[in-house]
């Protein structure tokens, strides 16, 4: 066996030693990725073909532009976009700055940290619907809140169905707070404590600390949880479906609106390839961002 | 990697085959009884003995207000026959359109039953989902079905396949602790409004039959002389939009002044909520669905339903057996069961659903209690309206949510 | 027990060359160190021995029979990792059974020779426990005992002491030196630590940027280097450029600006040539003895303890002197040196 | 002054312990405290403003609830597909995860981006492509298809915690055991799975909790026959209808487990597993 080895020139050898690796790459990968080529990007080609009148369901299939130029010129589409687009981003900034806040005090030792450790998980168990139900029952108008307020003839504000989505962005803010903060906290436990007394013992106050010190170390935490977070909550459905005005309606609930109420699977598909295209050019920025921003802190 | 990529993508939308209604020449579904020979007289004796054999119904009922009550029905209808019904509580569009792509790629259809909404039948029937059997002639409980829902549903003639199973209203509904005279004009609830900025609530017609049947009430307020395209049924799709182009003007002059004091809601069970939470003085509903809301606490005592002068358009939804069924005979014997006398009542007393028998005694049945939450009956049958062509309320309602809602 | 033969072993990772044609012997029961600075490769080649990674190019003969081909679990190697890699989640024994188990021995054999491993590292009260429940030494002695409970032909060792403080890391040299004497094994020892090497080889080899440079007994690298690079990884050393006088029954003349050095023999070297001296500082004398004595001032002590460092400027030349004990010389004093009577000629920048 | 305040001495300590308390309960409590109430409220009753406490209690819904099939079926609905996929989603991981975290792989970033993409896709997305293909497939409103939909995105969550896991497995571990001659079985079945198994429970804990949570795929294509607790607590969230003190009930129906399960294995749900699984992009 060694002697057959060891007659084949060298060179043979290693391409036979990387193609058999190769195989076993190929092997270890196939199920979870043989998974998801077949289950989402099937689906995925097949929704940006429909987009352009193609393999269309219950319609002749023709190669058409229509369906973009329907969306592009119809205000009730591009609203919700516009829509979307604002409480993605609303939810982002607020959750990023509480949860930078909550992270940066879980790094400091007091009493019955570790319960709060556990309690502020407890949303990213409560399916988001529950925490639509528990929110609605506190800050609608009629809810706990506004009843407390009452006596006190103070009208508590449309905070729910309103059309600034401001009932959308707290139930959304609720959800994503542990999300972020789990991510923020991880990366901030990971920054050493000696750098930070470095700067204590220059001189900063733990204000300009956290400014100077701990928020830019944590930035690649920071970008990615705002990223994921944000495209997350860009294509939300079942929060705006029911927390949300009677208009602007969220991209999400249109597309489910166009596909469930009248089987409209081409424009549904076509905005849906525009939800992906949006967040596909954020995801392409961030990582244009990132490596800038990796480099620097290498 | 990308081959074989667009090899699967091919092999997974490769069209299906449409396939040709099963059966014989005269009706799309299959039975194991005669079908030519089954009349009204005969019915138990032919379809009982056939339907014992068959069990697993699947019902789809799209009524929010019903489903509860349907639940147990089902389960009394098992208890009686033996027959096993998995009673489904659907969205109604959902279902709609899960039958017709059903339907159209060949496959058996999830329900043997449906209960749906009235303007789906149009499309349903055009995609070959119900079974072309005139249940209203058919189904000995139906024989006194009102003659104006018996054989279309929103000006769909569907010849009384489409057995009318529930009758509804569109209604406004008011606090009564607070407001002491209701509007009951469209010019009534314009100065109510002014007066009270923010305390009417109205279902965006888009999103709730409760707007779309207030749209509908105004239409016929404002634009009488439409009223023959209204009740016209044979007008196409671009007709019916003309229609509404034409007819709206005055509508949408009447909202303009009217939207700065209201506020919308984009559900008929949140302009209930608005009106349970103070939010709302005034609010538009469907009668049955603040009766329902009514028995579960969610609605305060105070709140009435009032009907406007001018009329508001009241509805019903009918119930279907799927063609590609293949239990033809138990279905029939359910759908017979669900216009049963003690159904019909039920549904009455339990969730303020009207029915479309004529002569069913329904009086004392509602307990005190709640009667309170229906309209009363002279006021019903004064202003009830039959509704309009569906058609002209969809392109009505598109013009309503450009002009008007997303300004 | 066995013969271990490296020939021309090479190793790329991407395009950067980790070894570079490395060829050496280690005799049956040899301790040979592999030195260098991190990044040199030695630990590459350790690994590769050990079937860890796979060589690009050359061959691992062990009693002379190519090995190269075998996964690393038939290599009969037995690695102790600078991490002691030992495995969380099993006790002591566990730990040290691991091996004996991979080879399916009888519970009973296991049991035995686990006891004996365990008293040879001393460690005998401890074989429950788990590794985080043990000190640095305790861990590290439980990654010897893992070693060489399966006999291995080869023994090998990754900067095994490297996480230990100076004081532990000193007795467990001598420790370790003795148990492979004793267990007559063959062994290759990385390391960057050069007092390490020197005290526990039998040969040392020194690495740099993947290559052997050089190689001989702890004495041979230490006192004549043949390469610059040695010369300086191998603690403190003066360089001296001169030009050679003449040769001298083996012995070669050196002229340098600081006076005639004699210098031990090296191939290829011609009268007339400009070489490069290497000698430490230990090997100048202060004070006037025989040889060639210069005055020189002083421009810095250090007190070592051991010995005193001084910087001695002569002639726009500096060098390293070091005094045994401490007698105090200040900065700027003048004072006598005698350069060593033989250095070293190394070649290379 | 500042100090003591921000860095905590004492007091500041124990002002932040009360900080965090207060607003725990505040965003935590008192809702889980109304929604209790809400389920218990009394239907002949009400509860309307301006009381802050219901005037009546009553188990009228949960009786109401719980005499119709539906509730039940949803629950044995969501307890059945959630171990489904979670099995699926740790068979279909391991070896990919295992590939990600150990090997050395050509193409790697572009395989991390396609795992990262059910992640960040909208579901919406998503569901309006599987739901057509699972229409022509047959797969549309069967149990069978929403384990297969909702495995698409939980599948991601997986497969990134477990290679975290096999990546956080110190390269050396496994050199001394080949080293000390493990060959490919024995090493994983002594020394690799041993250290995965925290990581391999907090992955598929997650994903059961997950399936569990899992909305709009699973509404998209199981509606209506396969309806999972969220998607009946959609429905009478106004949905369908909204009916408050039913959606009261479900909710606690739905909350009680996962709050349990999650406290139960709360030392599994470690950060570094939960920040894998949400974490990097």
């Amino acid at each position: 066996m060694a002697q057959f080895a060891a007659a084949i020139p060298q060179v043979t050898r290693a391409q036979v030693r990387r193609r058999r690796e190769w195989l076993i790459d190929l092997v270890l990968l196939a199920p979870g990725l043989g998974y998801l080529l077949v289950f989402m990007c099937v689906p995925l080609v097949q929704v940006a073909l429909r987009g352009f009148g193609l393999l269309a369901i219950g319609e002749p299939s023709q190669f058409t532009l229509g369906l973009y130029r329907e969306v592009l010129a119809n205000k009730i589409d591009r609203d919700s976009i516009i829509f979307s687009l604002y409480f993605a981003l609303g939810t982002t900034v607020i959750s990023l700055i509480l949860s930078l806040v909550i992270s940066a005090l879980l790094q400091i030792k007091f009493p019955g940290r570790y319960i709060i450790s556990v309690l502020y998980k407890i949303p990213l168990v409560v399916p988001s619907l529950v925490a639509a139900f528990l929110v609605l029952t506190i800050i609608d108008q009629g809810g706990i809140i506004s009843r407390a307020l009452l006596p006190y003839g103070v009208e508590w504000p449309e905070l729910v169905h309103d059309r600034y989505g401001l009932g959308i962005i707290l139930v959304l803010v609720w959800h994503n707070v542990p999300i972020m903060t789990v991510i923020l906290s991880a990366v901030m436990s990971g920054i050493p404590h000696d750098v930070t007394a470095a700067a204590r013992n220059l001189g900063a106050s733990p204000w300009q600390v956290f400014r100077n010190i701990t928020v830019p170390l944590s930035l690649p935490g920071i970008s990615a949880a705002s990223l994921l977070v944000f495209i997350g909550v860009f294509g939300a459905f079942s929060i705006p479906s029911l927390l949300g005005a009677a208009y602007p309606k969220a991209i999400a609930v249109v597309m489910s609106n166009e596909v469930l109420d009248r089987a409209n699977w081409g424009l549904a598909s076509a905005l849906g390839t525009i939800v992906t295209a949006l967040s596909a050019i954020l995801l392409y920025v961030y990582y244009r961002l990132i490596r800038h921003q990796e480099a620097a802190l290498r | 990697m990308i081959a074989p990529l667009l090899f699967l993508v091919v092999i997974l939308v490769a069209p299906v085959g449409a396939v040709s209604p099963v059966g014989a020449d005269k009706f799309n579904v299959r039975a194991q009884i005669d079908l030519s020979k089954l009349t009204r007289d005969n019915f138990t004796a032919m379809v009982t003995p056939a339907a014992k054999s068959q069990s697993g119904l699947v019902f789809y009922d799209f009524a929010d207000t019903l489903c509860e009550l349907l639940a147990k029905e089902s389960a009394e209808f098992t208890q009686q026959t033996g027959i096993a019904v998995k009673h489904v509580c659907v969205d109604g569009d959902t279902a709609t359109q899960q039958l017709i792509a059903e339907a159209q790629a060949g496959k058996p259809a999830s329900a043997d039953l449906f209960f749906g909404p009235n303007n789906s039948m149009r499309a349903l029937t055009k995609a070959g989902v119900i079974a072309n059997l005139p249940l209203v002639d058919l189904l000995p409980n139906a024989t006194d079905v009102e003659q104006a829902a018996a054989r279309a549903s929103r000006g769909f003639k569907h010849g009384g396949t489409v057995v009318p199973f529930h009758r509804n209203q569109t209604a406004l509904a008011y606090n009564s602790a607070l407001v002491t005279k209701p509007p009951q004009t469209f010019e009534e609830l314009l100065t109510f409004a002014r007066e009270h900025s923010g305390k009417v609530t109205v279902t965006d017609p888009t999103h709730g039959g409760s707007g779309s049947g207030f749209l509908e009430s105004a239409l016929l307020k404002f634009s009488p002389q439409c009223k023959d395209d209204y009740y016209n049924f044979d007008l196409t799709k671009e007709q019916a939009a003309a229609a509404a182009q034409r007819c709206m003007a005055p509508v949408l002059a009447y909202w303009r002044s009217l939207k700065p004091h209201i506020k919308f809601s984009n559900s008929n069970e949140n302009s209930i909520k608005a009106l349970a939470n103070n939010v709302a003085l005034v609010a538009t509903v469907w009668e049955d669905d603040l009766f329902t809301l009514a028995t579960k606490g969610l609605v305060p005592q105070s709140a009435r339903p009032v009907l406007l002068q001018t009329g508001q358009v009241g509805d019903g939804d009918g119930l279907f057996i799927v063609a590609s069924t293949q239990k033809l005979e138990a279905a029939l014997l359910y759908a017979n069961f669900l216009m049963s006398d003690k159904v019909q009542i039920d549904k009455l007393e339990q969730t303020g659903s009207r029915t479309a028998r004529v002569n069913l005694q329904t009086k004392g049945k509602i307990p005190e209690k709640l009667a309170k939450f229906l309209v009363l009956d002279t006021m019903y049958h004064e202003r009830t309206r039959p509704r309009i062509n569906g058609q002209i309320t969809d392109a009505a309602a598109d013009l309503f949510v450009k002009e008007i809602i997303a300004k | 027990m066995a013969r271990l033969e490296l020939r021309d072993i090479t190793k790329r990772f991407g395009r950067a060359v980790a070894v570079d044609r490395v060829s050496v012997e280690v005799t049956d029961g040899e301790f040979l160190t592999l030195l260098g600075p991190s990044g040199c490769g030695k630990t590459t080649t350790l690994r590769i021995i050990a079937g860890l990674v796979d060589p690009d190019e050359g061959e691992v003969l062990l009693d002379g029979k190519p090995v190269q081909h075998f996964p690393a679990h038939r290599r009969q190697t037995a690695m102790v990792f600078q991490s002691y890699a030992l495995f969380p989640h099993m006790t002591v024994s566990e730990n040290i059974g691991f091996g004996l188990r991979m080879r399916a021995l009888s519970a009973d054999l296991i049991q035995q020779r686990v006891g004996e491993a365990l008293a040879l590292v001393e460690l005998e009260g401890l074989s429950d426990r788990f590794p985080r429940q043990l000190s640095g030494g305790q861990q590290q002695r439980v990654a010897v005992a893992r070693a060489i409970v399966t006999r291995p032909k080869v023994l090998l060792f990754d900067e095994p002491l490297s996480n230990l403080d100076a004081k532990l890391r000193e007795r467990l040299r001598l420790e370790l030196r003795a148990l492979q004497q004793r267990l007559g094994v063959t062994t290759v020892y990385v390391t960057h630590d050069q007092a390490e090497a020197l005290a526990l080889s039998d040969r040392v080899a020194v690495m740099f940027t993947g290559r052997i440079v050089e190689i001989g007994t702890p004495r041979q690298v230490y006192r004549t280097p043949r390469v610059r690079v040695t010369a300086e990884f191998l603690g403190v050393t003066n360089f001296l450029d001169g030009k050679v006088a003449a040769v001298a029954d083996g012995h070669y003349i050196v002229q340098t600006p600081l006076g005639i050095v004699e210098a031990d023999a090296a191939l290829g070297v011609r009268v007339g040539e400009v070489v490069t001296l290497s000698f430490r500082p230990e090997d100048v004398r202060i004070g006037r003895y025989e040889g060639t004595a210069i005055t020189g001032r002083v421009l810095h002590a250090s007190y070592l303890g051991s010995v005193t460092d001084y910087v001695v400027e002569s002639g726009g030349i500096t060098l390293r002197v070091h005094e045994a004990g401490g007698s105090a010389r200040g900065a700027g004093e003048e004072i006598t040196i005698t350069l060593p009577a033989t250095a070293a000629i190394v070649r290379g920048e | 002054m500042n100090r003591t305040w921000a860095m905590g001495g004492t007091p500041g300590r124990w002002l932040l312990a009360v900080g965090f308390f207060g607003v725990a309960s505040l965003v935590l409590i008192i809702p889980l405290i109304v929604g209790v109430l809400w389920s218990l409220v009394n239907p002949d009753v009400g509860w309307f403003p301006p009381a802050i406490v219901p005037s009546s209690l009553s188990l009228a819904n949960w009786r109401a609830m719980l005499s119709v099939p539906e509730i039940g079926q949803a629950f044995v609905m969501s307890f059945l597909i959630a171990p489904i996929v979670t099995l699926l989603c740790a068979a279909l991981a391991l070896p990919t995860g295992y590939a990600l975290g150990r090997r050395q792989l050509r193409a790697r970033r572009t395989i991390e981006l396609l795992v990262l993409a059910p992640i960040i896709l909208p579901g919406i997305v998503l569901a309006t492509g599987l739901g057509s293909m699972f229409i022509r497939l047959g797969l549309s409103h069967t149990v069978t298809g929403v384990v297969l939909v909702q495995t698409v995105v939980l599948l991601p969550f997986m497969i990134r915690i477990v290679a975290a896991t096999f990546e956080g497995v110190p390269q050396d571990l496994i050199d001394a055991a080949r080293n000390l001659g493990a060959s490919p079985w024995p090493l994983a079945r002594d020394v690799l799975i041993p250290l995965v198994r925290p990581g391999l429970f907090a992955g598929g804990l997650f994903t059961f909790i997950g399936s569990l949570e899992e909305f709009v795929l699973t509404f998209i294509v199981g509606m209506p026959y396969v309806q999972t607790l969220p998607v009946l607590l959609w429905a009478y969230l106004g949905g369908r209808s909204s009916i408050f003190t039913y959606a009261a009930v479900v909710t606690m129906v739905l909350l009680v487990p996962t709050i349990v399960l999650m406290f139960v294995a709360e030392r599994t749900l470690k950060q570094e597993y939960l920040a894998a699984g949400f974490g990097k992009v």
